[in-house]
């Protein structure tokens, strides 16, 4: 890997290769697909693969006080049984290949979740002659969700889960929520 | 069994095979990748495998002051990152001869043993869970989220601290701080006893930990291992007590050591080290002198030309920093020594001759942090 | 036991050093101010003696490290012990940037890997090293990150020897 | 009478077609909802993120298979367990008690034996 020291280190910025692309399902029916979002929305299982600090924070909202097991959230030690990747940490060259390897060993449907600063954008670590980090997760693998902090509260962890959970079922809950809220107005 | 020195993993006997103990494993603490040579069960050859979060940080300080380099230091050893800030804070203070007023020193001494009790609470509880124990984990992180609410109280974060400043420290400690902290010190004092009950006494946990790697004196000084891991071997080598600093020489507190030298002493050494530093908040919190929290200190330090090299205990070890000054604002060169990183090469040595799950075990009860080995 | 000054312990590691490498220069210097009681400064050839006797009055290695002073180097091993007033020996070792040292490894165990960390950031070989290869970085990395020549790097041009 | 005698038989026949039908049913549930990926390393064999070193297929140690052995033993007995209760219901509680504790101790005994032999020394 060629890498001269004074010029930044920038990977090429992540074009969707085609082997991240999901081939969709046979049965595209709608609102089968919608009963089945819902149904993935409620068991997110992440895989417990903490690089640093933010893996602490990882940590603590998986315990009693923060307790994330109230979303069905349960971690998972192996990709093949996990839905959510949480790369929660500073992605050094030496992993790189790493997380590509047990992103691609995830079965779809999968989704990622870039924990903390060093995961969105290199974080602390980033500046002007940096040789040993890659600047944010996204430059390997397609990411779902940016939570910022350095380390994120756990709340702001969960915070996370349930915006995936949003993003999964395509926004349905807060359209139902936004009309319920319209229609009570309109009848008063 | 087969004499680990003469195998190595492409030998032609099938039985003998090589494992990744890989970057992404539960037990792993982190990112640690341990290469384990394998005959059946037994285990022959360990190879721990480093660099899979190395961020950098010594490179860095040649390109930040000594100021912007504050908070690199509590992101190399996070879960001791308040004793790491302090001791940043006191080696540059060493370099430039500046005087810390007692205030600031005893403030400093409060909140880097609540760091080592939560540290210890993570290592502890850890090992117990690497072993299957999944209570110990959950009630000690739910009474380190005490000791995390306190410390936010007063310096905002939970994990990161950038609390010290060259001359003293960022804030005074407020009232809530000072009650809570009492209260803290009952209520821990209370839950040693089911600490005592659900695991020390606990036949399986015994089992799994009695005898199993053995760490002798000799192989202790030949690997440079400080820290709970030395003390569970029998050498009372602790930096707070060899080379006194801050204000620790105004406090009495002892070292607790263990004899046998295996996973049960070094565990037993982390829950009595809890005692003695609640021992030393309380003590602190009693003599609290009034007066200033920094000194008088320029905007930007430049200290003299010139190196120095500071030593201080973190809750895995004896940490030093080196700084080489060339006079500029700039330091010149930063290497921290990691107790981890010393501590883990142990592996090597002890773990030959044990099953896999004792080298789980082994691994927990040695607990290093990953990013620290790295830097 | 506050440090004060242990002129017991600290004399007879001196006269034994002077013993053991008479060529070499010995200076007390003031543990408050640099952190270390006793500094060695030696050429490379003296340095396994330094640590065989090191070993032998029960000191340990605590850590190998190197800075990069553009025409040489200066590799710099710290020893402590565990037993009585703690105090500490730094051995200073000049080193020109093609010079192979001599690796402790069979003394320590532990300078295998804080040899292999020196090579892989400063690029020094050790000789007589069972494995000599990169341990933190990429292994097909091809750079030494904390050469003062690679990437960014502030620092005053006026550079004489620091620690004179 | 034939058919009476087949009669019987017929909940074997049952309970086969559900063997049969419920996994592929998953299977093709699976198949037919599901999204697929098929990322360059997903049929690499998992080992903690790395490249594994030797394909799985090798000689195992001999204590592997007598361990397997004493708990397909204990496995096997708790099987029974379930037909024990439907069967002994005539009497009071206290002679299937008796009947199956002996049923018990007897597979114990055989493990004993493997521990006298020293199966879990794993030497």
């Amino acid at each position: 890997m060629e890498v001269k020291g004074n010029e930044p280190i920038c990977i090429p910025s992540r074009d969707l290769s085609p082997e991240y692309v999901e081939i969709p399902a046979v049965v595209g029916f709608a609102p089968v697909q919608d009963l089945l979002d819902l149904a993935r929305v409620n068991s997110l299982w992440p895989l417990t693969f903490g690089i640093a600090c933010c893996a602490i924070e990882m940590m603590a909202a998986g315990v009693a006080r923060f307790d994330w097991d109230r979303f069905g959230i349960i971690p998972r030690g192996t990709p093949r049984q996990s839905d959510v990747m949480v790369v929660a940490g500073t992605i050094p060259h030496k992993l790189v290949s790493t997380i590509k390897t047990l992103y691609d060993q995830m079965p779809a449907p999968r989704y990622v979740i870039a924990m903390g600063n060093c995961a969105i954008s290199g974080g602390p670590f980033s500046y002007d002659g940096q040789y040993a980090i890659v600047n944010g997760a996204d430059k390997i693998i397609p990411v779902d969700v940016y939570i910022p902090g350095c380390p994120p509260r756990p709340e702001a962890l969960l915070q996370g889960f349930i915006k995936i959970q949003t993003k999964i079922t395509k926004g349905i809950i807060d359209a139902n929520r936004r009309a319920d809220k319209a229609a009570r107005k309109r009848k008063k | 069994m087969l004499n680990p020195k003469t195998i190595d993993d492409t030998s032609i006997d099938q039985r003998v095979y090589t494992l990744n103990l890989g970057p992404q494993h539960p037990s792993t603490h982190g990112v640690m990748h341990l290469l384990v040579t394998l005959d059946g069960e037994v285990v022959l050859k360990v190879e721990p495998v480093i660099g899979y979060s190395h961020r950098g940080h010594e490179k860095m300080a040649e390109n930040r002051t000594y100021e912007q380099f504050l908070p690199n230091p509590a992101r190399m050893d996070y879960l001791s990152g308040m004793i790491f800030n302090h001791g940043y804070c006191m080696a540059v203070e060493k370099l430039c001869g500046i005087e810390v007023p007692r205030r600031a020193e005893y403030i400093r001494v409060i909140t880097s043993e609540l760091n080592r009790i939560a540290s210890h609470f993570i290592g502890a509880m850890d090992y117990a869970m690497g072993l299957g124990a999944i209570t110990p984990f959950l009630w000690g992180w739910d009474d380190r989220e005490h000791i995390l609410d306190l410390l936010e109280g007063i310096t905002g974060s939970r994990l990161t601290y950038s609390y010290g400043r060259f001359g003293g420290v960022r804030n005074d400690i407020t009232k809530e701080f000072y009650d809570g902290t009492r209260r803290f010190i009952d209520r821990l004092r209370g839950r040693f006893w089911d600490y005592e009950n659900l695991i020390n006494q606990n036949i399986i946990f015994i089992k799994r930990s009695k005898d199993v790697g053995v760490i002798t004196k000799d192989v202790a000084l030949d690997y440079g291992v400080t820290g709970p891991t030395l003390r569970g071997s029998g050498v009372n080598y602790d930096v707070r007590k060899m080379e006194p600093y801050s204000a620790y020489p105004e406090f009495n507190f002892d070292i607790p050591t263990r004899e046998e030298g295996d996973c049960l002493a070094r565990y037993q050494v982390r829950m009595a080290e809890m005692e003695q530093s609640l021992n030393i908040i309380e003590q602190a919190l009693d003599h609290l002198p009034p007066g200033p929290i920094r000194a008088k200190v320029p905007r930007l330090v430049t200290p003299p030309k010139g190196d120095c090299y500071c030593a201080f205990e973190s809750a895995r070890g004896a940490v030093g920093f080196y700084i080489a000054s060339d006079g500029s604002r700039i330091p010149y060169r930063i290497k921290v020594r990691a107790p981890s990183f010393s501590n883990l090469f142990v592996l090597t040595e002890i773990c030959p001759g044990h099953f896999l799950a004792d080298v789980i075990a082994i691994f927990g009860s040695i607990d290093v942090t990953v990013p620290e080995i790295d830097r | 036991m506050p440090t004060a000054e242990p002129t017991k312990p600290l004399e007879n590691v001196r006269n034994s050093l002077l013993q053991v490498i008479p060529e070499a220069e010995l200076r007390d210097r003031d543990y408050r101010e640099c952190g270390y009681h006793l500094e060695v400064r030696l050429v490379m050839r003296g340095m396994r003696r330094v640590a065989r006797e090191m070993k032998d009055r029960r000191f340990f290695l605590e850590t190998i490290t190197a800075v990069d002073f553009l025409e040489y180097f200066h590799l710099i091993y710290l020893f402590s012990t565990y037993n009585e007033a703690s105090f500490r020996v730094m051995a200073r070792v000049k080193l020109l940037p093609e010079v192979r040292p001599f690796s402790v490894w069979d003394i320590y165990s532990e300078a295998i890997w804080l040899e292999r960390e020196v090579y892989d950031f400063f690029g020094i070989r050790f000789q007589v090293h069972p494995n000599l290869k990169r341990i933190i970085n990429p292994d097909d990395a091809n750079y030494f990150p904390l050469l003062k020549s690679f990437g960014k790097t502030k620092f005053t041009t006026d550079i004489d020897d620091i620690l004179c | 009478m034939i058919q009476a005698g087949l009669g019987e038989f017929l909940f074997v026949l049952i309970l086969f077609l559900v063997g049969l039908l419920l996994p592929l049913s998953m299977v093709i549930i699976n198949f037919v909802l599901g999204p697929r990926i098929f990322g360059e390393k997903r049929l690499v064999t998992y080992e903690s993120g790395m490249p594994p070193i030797r394909s799985a297929w090798m000689q195992f140690g001999a204590s592997y298979y007598l361990f397997a052995l004493i708990f397909l033993a204990f496995d096997v007995d708790v099987l029974y367990l379930l037909p024990v209760l439907l069967a002994y219901q005539k009497g009071t509680g206290v002679f299937e008690l008796l009947e199956f504790s002996l049923f018990l101790f007897l597979i114990a005994l055989a493990m004993v034996y493997a521990w006298r032999k020293g199966v879990f020394r794993w030497r």
